[in-house]
């Protein structure tokens, strides 16, 4: 039969061995002979890690700074994919870009983050609301940073959705074929401008309050749906069945309200959000990367049907 | 001048990010612009000299003959991701660390804040509460806002300055949108955040916040200037205003399609549609500055009066 | 970096094209580095804020556990020696010999128990394991049998069963022998260890009963002797302080909704021993809660911190936003000087509240400087409500009476025109019980007439009735005085209004022209020396005072008299004197005018009012007949009254005539100064013809405290009490206080629109109380089940103290030990030996005097109508006990507030005492004749000639007057029950259980057994004024 | 055919290469510090300073209120039953050491019996059946001024086998 080697090199019975006769350890030590040998040839296989099947499972390609490599290093991974493996020279350039689309990107999944762990301390009821951000700043660990960075991050990200939009416009990247590319921009930044809004009210404190009262307060006049809009009472619209009533829950902003934010701020908003964003972001790539900056098109140049 | 109260409304950690803007939004109209003139240049000496149209590579970057028009993202792009986030860490860090988040006092339904003020990126919609009615100001307007944006696209048949700054080829598009944005939309914003005080009251800057100033501010409607007062003929005469803003304003905006040579061309391959959409959002636009002179000047609070809706 | 700026800015078309491709050659590792450097760093500061930026209380409770241990290594010795004092003391060396006795004499049997225990536990030891295996696998086994279906099974089981109590165990003990039982024998010998084992157990503890008692008593005896802590007490402490971690510390109490970390900084507020801050070398956050007491009261456990202090019980990060010092905290911590806010949103039905000053003193002041005329507050000035309910019930009451009358007209009418015998004998007995119905309502009319009858008499008013100032006034004086009151009589409570020549001359000639014209009976003069002598004796000095600065002589309940002869008519004054309550004409509170002499004639009725006939001429209803003044009557008699007259109309500083004042009969200004005064609310404080009823023109102050700020009106101050930092509800109301029309500072108002509240000129102590007070009147933000909400005799004693208050009772007497002494008491005639000459201290009045002849008394204190010039119960003294024209109700609030006060219980019952037999009486009065004895030299006895030179109470009252086991209590030991009394002490002696008189043994006195003091009780007891005259003509 | 690609630095021969070997070794550095750390810190978050749980000590009355055998009236509010027998007085707290349920008390047995996977105690907590590695474990109790019972179920004494039993330490029961 073969000897089991883990039997050989078990600690307990080696010292009765060495008892009996020297003869035994010379057996002992030839068993082990091979053993060591792999031992040794394992860590050198150690000491170029790249060749091991674990590394090779991971990165699919090699690390060096072939132009292949870089292309794979993009394509091959999920993250980096979002990205062509090689851009137009100077679409890197900030000058171009003003990297706001990407930064805004950026924020948002800082935001995701913070506002997931935040989550773990807040309950969306009347009352306790205020108290557990209160807790928040003051016994959880880092939880006024968090809180803090959550509040500042959406104010930065509405800036910097602004911003992006503005460039966007100022290099007519709107333009054939990005028409429609713009739209979904377009529903972005008032996704964005909602979640900042629904988180408002959540800390349930004077702020949020009356901002949301503020702001509810223009829905109850939408025209034929709000109960004080133009034709809404005409259409039988009261404080109990219109619009501001499906925001809030209720007539008034109260607990019902305040839970409303809560699921519209923390999942429906931004699971619309970041579909929405895939796409954004799959037709940039389809509409042919980034627009530019592409060469200048001359008035001289001008399609023919342009001419009168 | 009153440096205190300027501080108080500055140092409030939800008006940083205005203050930010203030910087931010200048900072980009030069850094675009500069660009923007730079191409026009460009532009200019190609059409001066067809022979150089035909040789340049028509891009104001510096380029050589060899150089790979194209280049790895990883590393070049992506190296400059990577510092813009580390960037942006650090400041919110740092923003973070230095301001608390506000929390204010428990919601209390029985005493509202004064001044109550939306988020402040909706400020400039609550500053349009002042000229017009709710249902405008907060319903409709910002409705035709996102219409008007997602219309853009659509409407504006220049096919130059596709992908690259300029101003000469597009000096109506962009002045256009420029009025839009910063005029009505963040102009308005910094109004409502560092000018309107208690009682959502007109204070210059540096002039203290006084709960209990009292201005001059009884409204009326255009039609009782002419001291007509009855319905219908209020309604119908206000309309009649109204028609006529819009005829003349719809003239205008024609005028500026069909300014010169270039224009035209534009305006002659527009559908009809089209014609239309242009004509509807920019005289709607442009009916909001006048609202607010109306107010501001003549203290005119209606133009048009009927029993369901006013404007 | 220059030419980097100048890139920036250059044209970008005019840019050299660099020889190699940029993008490619550029390096961003720089800028990378530098970045992420910021990164960390950023990180860092972070990490810093989290641990100790954000967290003082960490380093606050490092520095705590060292100062605290130092301060207990200190007072450690002091502490250990007294210990071992005590222990050395013989008293616990005894109980030590006693205790060591107890133990040797159960040591033996003790030990034989202990051993038998022990071999048991051995033995359970060996059986325990096996017994519980074999049980459990042979009820299993049971079980299976029960419950298995099939026969056979069954039966295998059957035999399994027998099997395993057949089965046979043996067992080898420690101690040798060995045994094999059967199951059954194994269950029964492992019970039987059992029940053995608690059989020895319960022997062992009754045998170590005594010893364990005796250790008790020892440790009783240690501690009712230490004064603090045991050594091994504060060693405890020490040890604590080591092992003491570092973290938030927090009461929280769910149905309080509380939440409360202020001890995680404040560390020693609830340490056992006593830290002040020099101790916790001047850190005076580590210091210990300074009122023990109030904790004991108040356990920090259920009431947490905030309830009391206010400040945000959940804030950790900085002081600053821990005491809640911050915009957006609405409850911000109160200062030193307003501690005592935090009492009253639970204690606010309270009038006094023991040991919190400025809460009593700010509610004193808020009723007798005023306040109430015009603020509305919980618990204050409820008289003219209750009227007004009172109105109303009646009216309805009435209305019920007229249609139920009516009601029994048309039923007799329907009786009387029946057909049917049936029918009319119905219709009768409907209308006998409807009639019923009618006493009812007649009987609720009745009493509501006299709780009207009552309340008329117990309304107050904070000023004088105005309407007498044509017969009281010296007519010029009246516009100087209301154009500056404080001018003429410094600290008056009569405030300074800020008026206008015009509006003043208005008011006056208003006041002047509204007051009655009933001439008041001219007084020849009296003489001055005498009435100053009865003024300084008869108690005035109690509540008014005379002279100024630092002459002043006398109390500030009511006015300083310095200058009264300057403004009134003596004749006036007289009749005041003698009677305050006096009015010249009646006031008809229902038809809302006085009732002139004219309507009295008219109705052939005479012009006659008092309690006695109050009812108006003019309808079935109660007039007012009495000054709503509180000054009682003096019951002097016509000629003292115009001694003291004279002697006050005297009293002069100016001497030199008024400007004349000829706008007081301008007729023309009449309605105006009527305007001026409703809008100056002056009727708040004074009745004024035409303006009885006039509401309150202030805001009602019962929640002023948790008013939003934003809803104080700081007016054109606003920034610049941002700016100074006083905006905030204290800096508002200390302001306000101070200088009532500083919120109209800048602003240009005409003046009607000014701000009313005029000038009380308090002094900064007021200012304190008062702000304290209205900082502390908030919506309760406790859950009400922690409120007090005194009942039984708890509010007896409130509403007892509202009317000790109201009517200045402290002014002569003393009511709690604790009370300071009185305004006579301070007076210079009261030196020395002249104490008796005092008022009674009222301490343990309920425990002395019978309830019901308290009543007697205090409805009138002369108790009795023949000769009301003089005090019933201590004639002898000078100062009087007036009377007050209290109500039924508040006479009957009185006696229920000294029985409750004395915590006795009621109602009273008076004991039967065995009735003398005739040698106890004969006894007795050889006792009391004897000189040994001298009882009647001292105590008067309702005789008026003799009466004025004894010193000492009237003893023919004594059986309605006082409870006889407190009499007895007197006898035995007055120095005890009043220290410095007259009342010698030592008259009887304790001799086995019985209390003999020792001054003199009588022969009458031999072999008599029972108790000696007792027997005098009785006898006092049935003393009468008979037994009286028998006795001194005895002498 | 493209040049040589050269990252993260200019390939200009005199610039010299360790520096910025070391600069990125710097900035990979920085970079996973301060991952590694917000991991660390998001740990730290799931810890909050202080919680609002119900008080783990409390009053259940006086000694005289209890006889002798197991008493199973705090079962429902507190969690524990109070045993006294001769010798004194003790708290079971009522959790099975096999899992953790809540055991039964079987007056007629006079066995604590669990519900989950049959551990058996007898009327002291002692196991004698079923998996349950240890006899139940017992709540610390003391007498307070006025000699009322107070239990605090956030200190066990614990008798596990091979280790001291602490059934006889201060605190785990008393001698009335």
């Amino acid at each position: 039969m073969v000897k089991d080697p883990t039997n050989t090199s078990n600690p307990e019975e080696e010292p009765e061995k060495t008892r009996r006769s020297p003869s035994v350890i010379v057996k002992l030590r030839e068993a082990l002979q091979p053993l060591l040998e792999k031992g040794l040839a394992d860590l050198k296989a150690a000491k170029d890690y790249k060749k091991t099947q674990v590394w090779k499972s991971v990165f699919r390609h090699k690390l060096d700074e072939t132009p292949r490599t870089r292309a794979l290093a993009v394509l091959t991974n999920v993250f980096l994919h979002l990205h062509p493996a090689k851009v137009n020279r100077d679409a890197i350039k900030f000058r171009y870009t003003w990297g706001m689309g990407g930064i805004s990107f950026y924020l948002f999944i800082v935001l995701t983050l913070t506002g997931v762990f935040l989550m773990f301390y807040y309950h969306p009821s009347k009352g306790q609301a205020y108290i557990d951000i209160m807790f928040l700043e003051n016994d959880v660990p880092f939880g006024s940073l968090l809180r803090n960075m959550h509040r500042w991050a959406a104010h930065a990200m509405i800036i910097t959705v602004w911003l992006h939009m503005f460039r966007v416009f100022l290099t007519g990247s709107y333009k054939t074929p990005r028409e429609f590319n713009w739209g979904i921009g377009v529903v972005l930044l008032v996704l964005t401008l909602l979640l900042s809004f629904t988180g408002y009210l959540l800390p349930d404190d004077q702020l949020g309050f009356w901002a949301i009262t503020v702001g509810t307060g223009m829905a109850q006049a939408t025209p034929l749906l709000g109960h004080e809009g133009p034709f809404g009472p005409e259409l039988g619209m009261t404080a109990f069945n219109d619009i501001r009533f499906a925001l809030l829950g209720g007539s008034i902003v109260d607990a019902n309200a305040l839970l409303r934010a809560y699921i519209w701020h923390c999942i429906a908003i931004p699971l619309i959000l970041s579909v929405l964003l895939a796409v954004h972001f799959w037709r940039v790539r389809k509409d042919g990367s980034i627009s530019g900056p592409s060469p200048v098109i001359l008035e001289s140049e001008m399609k023919k049907k342009y001419k009168i | 001048m009153d440096w205190v109260q300027l501080w108080e409304i500055v140092s409030l950690p939800d008006n940083l990010p205005i203050v930010f803007m203030i910087i931010l939004i200048p900072f980009f109209m030069w850094y675009g612009f500069r660009q923007a003139f730079a191409n026009d240049r460009l532009i200019g000496r190609l059409e001066a000299d067809p022979a150089l149209a035909k040789t340049h590579h028509r891009k104001v970057e510096p380029f050589r003959e060899g150089w790979d028009p194209k280049v790895h993202v990883w590393p070049y792009l992506l190296r400059i991701e990577l510092l813009a986030a580390i960037i942006v860490t650090v400041i919110l860090m740092v923003w973070s660390i230095v301001l608390d988040a506000p929390l204010e006092e428990p919601a209390n339904p029985n005493l509202t804040m004064n001044p109550a003020k939306a988020p402040w990126y909706f400020l400039g919609l609550q500053e349009m509460l002042v000229y017009f009615d709710p249902w405008i100001a907060g319903v409709v307007m910002p409705t035709l806002i996102l219409m008007g944006l997602m219309a853009i696209p659509y409407a504006d048949k220049n096919p130059l300055g596709n992908g690259y700054y300029t101003f000469r080829q597009r000096k109506f598009a962009i002045s256009a949108f420029c009025f839009g944005f910063l005029v009505l939309w963040i102009l308005m914003i910094l109004i409502g955040t560092f000018i309107r005080g208690p009682g959502w009251m007109w204070f210059w800057p540096g002039e203290t916040w006084d709960h209990h100033k009292l201005v001059f501010e009884t409204n009326r409607n255009l039609v009782e200037i002419f001291g007509i007062t009855a319905q219908p003929l209020a309604g119908i005469v206000g309309g009649a205003a109204v028609g006529l803003y819009f005829a003349i304003a719809g003239a205008v905006c024609h005028k500026l399609i069909t300014w010169n040579a270039f224009t035209i061309r534009i305006y002659s391959q527009m559908t009809l549609t089209q014609y239309l959409i242009y004509q509807f959002f920019m005289t709607t636009m442009l009916a909001l500055p006048v609202k607010i002179l109306l107010r501001l000047l003549f203290r005119i609070k209606y133009v048009m009066v009927t029993p369901w809706f006013n404007i | 970096m220059v030419q980097y700026i100048k890139k920036l800015f250059r044209k970008l078309d005019d840019a050299p094209i660099p020889e190699k491709d940029p993008i490619v050659h550029s390096s961003l590792g720089m800028p990378l580095a530098i970045s992420a450097f910021l990164l960390i760093l950023s990180l860092i500061w972070a990490v810093y804020m989290e641990t100790a930026g954000l967290r003082p209380w960490r380093a606050y409770q490092e520095e705590f556990g060292q100062l605290y241990q130092n301060a207990l290594k200190k007072i450690r010795p002091q502490r250990a020696a007294e210990a071992g004092a005590i222990r050395n003391s013989e008293g616990y060396l005894t109980l030590q010999e006693e205790l060591q006795q107890a133990e040797t004499d159960v040591q033996s049997q003790l030990s034989t128990v202990e051993g038998e225990e022990q071999n048991i536990r051995e033995r359970l030891a060996v059986l325990t394991k096996p017994f519980a295996d074999a049980r459990s696998e042979l009820q299993a086994t049971i079980y299976r049998w029960e419950t298995v279906k099939s026969e056979s099974v069954g039966e295998r089981l059957s035999h399994e069963v027998e099997a395993l109590r057949a089965k046979s165990f043996s067992f080898q003990f420690l101690d040798g022998d060995s045994v094999t039982y059967t199951y059954e024998e194994l269950e029964n010998t492992f019970n039987g260890l059992k029940n053995r084992q608690g059989e020895l157990q319960a022997e062992k503890v009754s045998l170590l009963r005594r010893p364990t008692e005796m250790r008790s008593e020892m440790n009783a005896y240690m501690n009712d002797r230490l004064t603090g802590l045991t050594e091994t007490q504060i060693d405890g402490l020490i040890n604590k302080t080591e092992t003491m971690g570092v973290f938030i510390r927090q009461i929280h109490n769910e149905e309080m909704n509380l939440v409360d970390r202020c001890e995680s900084c404040h560390m020693g507020a609830r340490e056992p021993v006593d830290l002040s801050a020099d101790q916790m070398d001047g850190r005076s956050l580590f210091a210990s809660h300074p009122r023990r007491d109030l904790l004991a009261i108040h356990d920090p456990e259920t009431f947490g911190c905030t309830p009391c202090h206010n400040g945000n019980g959940i804030g950790t990060v900085s002081p600053v936003r821990a005491h809640g010092k911050y915009k957006h905290w609405l409850r911000p911590l109160y200062d030193k000087g307003n501690f005592e806010a935090g009492c009253i949103q639970c204690h606010r039905l309270d009038r006094h509240l023991e040991g919190a000053h400025t809460f009593n003193a700010a509610k004193d002041a808020f009723q007798h400087r005023g306040c109430m005329g015009c603020h509305a507050y919980e618990g204050f000035d409820t008289e003219p409500a209750q009227m007004r309910e009172v109105h109303k019930n009646l009216q309805d009451l009435n209305a019920d009476r007229i249609t139920t009358q009516i009601a029994v007209e048309r039923l007799l009418e329907k009786g009387d025109g029946a057909e049917t015998n049936e029918e009319a004998h119905l219709a009768y007995t409907e209308a006998t019980r409807v009639t019923q119905s009618i006493a009812t309502i007649d009987a609720d009319l009745a009493r509501l007439n006299v709780r009207l009858d009552e309340l008329l008499m117990e309304r107050k008013r904070p000023g004088p009735n105005l309407k007498e100032v044509r017969n009281k006034l010296t007519k010029e004086w009246i516009p100087k005085w209301i154009s500056n009151p404080q001018a003429f009589r410094p600290n008056t409570k009569m405030p300074q209004f800020r008026l206008k020549k015009a509006e003043i001359e208005a008011i006056s000639a208003f006041l002047w022209q509204s007051g009655v014209n009933e001439p008041v009976a001219s007084q020849p003069m009296g003489d001055a020396v005498s009435g100053k002598g009865l003024f300084d004796s008869k108690g005035c000095l109690a509540c008014h005072s005379v002279g100024e600065e630092e002459d002043r002589l006398g109390g500030d309940f009511a006015a300083n008299l310095s200058r009264v002869g300057e403004k009134t008519n003596y004749d006036y004054l007289v009749r005041w004197i003698h009677n305050p309550k006096e009015r010249s004409l009646p006031y008809d509170p229902v038809l809302k005018h006085d009732v002139t002499r004219e309507d009295y004639e008219t109705r052939g009725l005479p012009f006659q009012f008092d309690p006695e006939n109050n009812q108006s001429p003019l309808g079935n209803h109660s007039l007012q007949v009495q000054n709503s003044t509180v000054m009682p009557n003096l019951r002097l008699t016509w000629e003292e009254s115009r001694d003291i007259g004279t002697y006050l109309a005297a009293l002069k500083k100016e001497t030199a005539p008024l400007p004349a004042a000829p706008f007081l009969e301008d007729t023309k200004l009449f309605e105006r100064g009527r305007f001026l005064t409703r809008h100056y609310g002056c009727a708040g404080c004074h009745e004024i013809a035409g303006l009885e009823d006039e509401g309150k023109i202030g805001t009602d102050l019962t929640v002023e405290g948790s008013k939003p700020l934003e809803r104080l009106d700081f007016a054109l101050l606003t920034h610049e009490a941002k700016h100074d930092g006083w905006y905030n509800h204290k800096g508002f109301f200390e302001r306000k206080l101070k200088k009532p029309a500083i919120y109209d500072q800048g602003k240009i108002k005409r003046d009607l629109e000014k701000l009313r509240m005029p000038d009380f000129h308090l002094d900064d102590k007021d200012v304190d109380q008062l702000t304290t007070f209205l900082l502390g009147s908030v919506e309760s933000i406790v859950p009400p089940q922690f409120h007090n909400t005194p009942s039984g005799q708890r509010q007896d004693v409130q509403t007892g103290w509202d009317l000790v208050k109201k009517y200045n009772c402290m002014g002569c007497h003393q009511f709690t030990p604790g009370q300071s002494k009185t305004v006579m008491a301070e007076l210079p005639f009261y030196g020395g030996s002249l104490a008796e000459k005092l008022p009674p201290s009222l301490v343990g009045q309920g425990a002395r005097t019978n309830p019901e002849w308290l009543k007697r008394f205090l409805k009138n204190p002369a108790l009795n109508s023949a000769s009301p010039h003089r005090n019933g119960v201590r004639p002898y003294l000078d100062v009087r006990m007036p009377t007050f024209a209290l109500s039924d109700n508040e006479v009957g609030t009185l006696a229920r507030f000294f029985q409750a006060l004395s915590k006795q219980p009621t109602p009273y019952i008076p004991p039967e005492l065995a009735p003398l037999t005739n040698r106890e009486r004969s006894m007795a009065r050889e006792l009391f004749t004897s000189n040994a004895a001298p009882c009647l030299r001292c105590h008067a006895t309702g005789d008026e000639h003799t009466d004025p030179e004894k010193i000492a109470p009237n003893l023919s009252l004594v059986k309605a007057r006082l409870k006889p086991d407190w009499t007895q209590r007197w006898l035995v030991h007055p120095e005890i029950i009043r220290p410095g009394t007259a009342m010698p002490s030592g008259l009887f002696r304790r001799e086995g259980d019985r209390w003999v008189f020792s001054l003199a043994n009588f022969r009458s006195f031999k072999g008599y057994t029972k108790d000696e003091a007792e027997l005098v009780v009785r006898y006092m007891f049935e003393y009468t004024p008979e037994e009286q005259r028998r006795l001194t003509r005895g002498r | 055919m493209p040049e040589k690609f050269v990252t993260g630095k200019s390939s200009s021969p005199d610039r010299d290469k360790a520096s910025s070997i070391k600069r990125r070794k710097f900035t990979f550095a920085c970079l996973f510090g301060f991952l590694g750390a917000g991991l660390l810190m998001t740990m730290r978050f799931f810890f909050p300073r202080t919680l609002f749980e119900p008080k783990t000590t409390f009053k259940i009355g006086y000694p005289g209120d209890f006889g002798f055998g197991v008493d199973t009236r705090f079962q429902e509010k507190h969690r524990i039953w109070v045993v006294r027998n001769a010798e004194g007085m003790f708290i079971i707290y009522a959790r099975c050491t096999h899992l953790g349920c809540t055991p039964d008390w079987v007056q007629g047995e006079s066995k604590f019996k669990c519900p989950c996977h049959g551990s058996g105690y007898d009327s002291e907590g002692i196991n004698f059946e079923g998996p349950a590695p240890r006899p139940m474990d017992r709540a610390t109790l003391s007498l307070d001024a006025q000699g009322e019972i107070v239990v605090d179920v956030s200190r066990l004494f614990q008798c596990p086998p091979g280790a001291p039993c602490q059934f006889n330490a201060p605190g785990a029961f008393i001698r009335v």
